[in-house]
């Protein structure tokens, strides 16, 4: 069996696209039986968004990614892990953050994704701030305490 | 050593980074941000809460009682809403 | 709000492309915070496998589907879903099922996709036999005891 | 009535489907079973195991005990191994 590829980290102000980085994955493999990919993407509360502005601490937001990574691995068989989180301005609809998980099974697949996401939300060093249509600066989304809860129950 | 300051901590400092030198008896995470905050007023109110308040240590999470060490780089941010 | 779209289901021999159907799923969509997909491919356990014949009831397949999904959508808020489940000839490495959800929240988007997976398993009506690469027929692949407890749990 | 066979009972059945025309007493999935059993060797070997046994009426999961009642088809079939 083929040793599973290093995890693919990218943080970028372009956008991405899913389907692609789902076929770099899995091209030519025979080892993969499920793949879970996940895609978060700018939602717009009540119509008075325009845009996020993400900001984030370069250097430390590929390390930490890549360190949550290094755990999905340790945790569950997996074959393969494509990461890629957006930064700048993100407009509603757009996408902001894709995770992508193979593994031979998929409650592998499945957990650690949830893990990955669950993580990142609480420890990557990404900060949204709101823009609003009518072109006033909106407030910094705050920190959910349910996504601390979320990252808790993995320990 | 050098400071990185993000969101609404960088917005109220008024800086997104710059070079300090604290004294020798700063020791952690804590009394740095405590020394920081007597600076002025954009740093006592980047500071007043720090339950809100997280800090990176060459890129690594850090706890309040972390000792700085030999440290080049310290970072202060609000709780993550990344993903 | 927009009231969320039917569900798309599809039973077809044809593959199908998981990025153009996440695609459809969020063309002009705002209220989307997060698409939860899963790939089932076809694996290979140790070289000697060269593809699966799938066998289904055409015409309870597409019912059973569709009645999962409602219940998906009974038990968690959801935006959309969409799931494409191929039969015939289907090759390691190629791609069986496709499952995506669109919800607002990234947990119902999770949960919503896991519960379908696990009951696709169980309920719908398709069988998989082996065909080797040495030309013999292989066997009938056989029902998991663990797919079953993975439905149970949703009970 | 329609009866489908599907998958392994399909293939020791040696047919995808046929008219049955049970008799009167045959009033639940189980005694459906029995019944064709008795038909011969391929079906004897179909249904030997009941456990193994899926069925469905007109479309729709059914347990060994559920009335057969006026479906127009029903299917029988190893449990499943889609997705």
């Amino acid at each position: 069996m083929a040793q599973p590829p290093a995890p693919s980290v990218h943080v970028q102000a372009e956008d991405f696209d899913p389907g692609r980085e789902q076929a770099l994955l899995t091209r030519g493999r025979r080892d993969i039986g499920a793949l879970v990919s996940f895609v978060g993407l700018c939602r717009d509360e009540d119509g008075a968004l325009e845009s996020l502005e993400l900001e984030h601490y370069p250097g430390m937001a590929e390390a930490e990614i890549a360190r949550v990574a290094d755990q999905a691995f340790e945790r569950w068989p997996l074959q393969g892990l494509t990461i890629i989180h957006r930064f700048g301005r993100i407009r509603v609809g757009e996408r902001i953050v894709l995770v992508i998980v193979a593994a031979r099974r998929r409650a592998d697949a499945f957990a650690a994704a949830e893990f990955l996401m669950d993580y990142l939300k609480t420890r990557a060093p990404f900060w949204k701030k709101e823009r609003r249509v009518d072109g006033a600066a909106g407030d910094w989304v705050e920190a959910k305490s349910e996504d601390d809860a979320a990252t808790e129950r993995w320990r | 050593m050098k400071a990185l300051y993000f969101a609404w901590v960088r917005e109220r400092i008024g800086l997104a980074e710059e070079e300090i030198a604290p004294p020798g008896d700063v020791v952690t995470v804590r009394q740095l941000i405590d020394w920081l905050s007597a600076r002025g007023e954009g740093y006592a109110a980047a500071f007043a809460n720090p339950a809100t308040i997280r800090a990176a240590l060459d890129k690594t999470h850090a706890g309040p009682n972390a000792p700085i060490g030999a440290a080049r780089e310290i970072a202060f941010f609000p709780p993550m809403t990344g993903g």
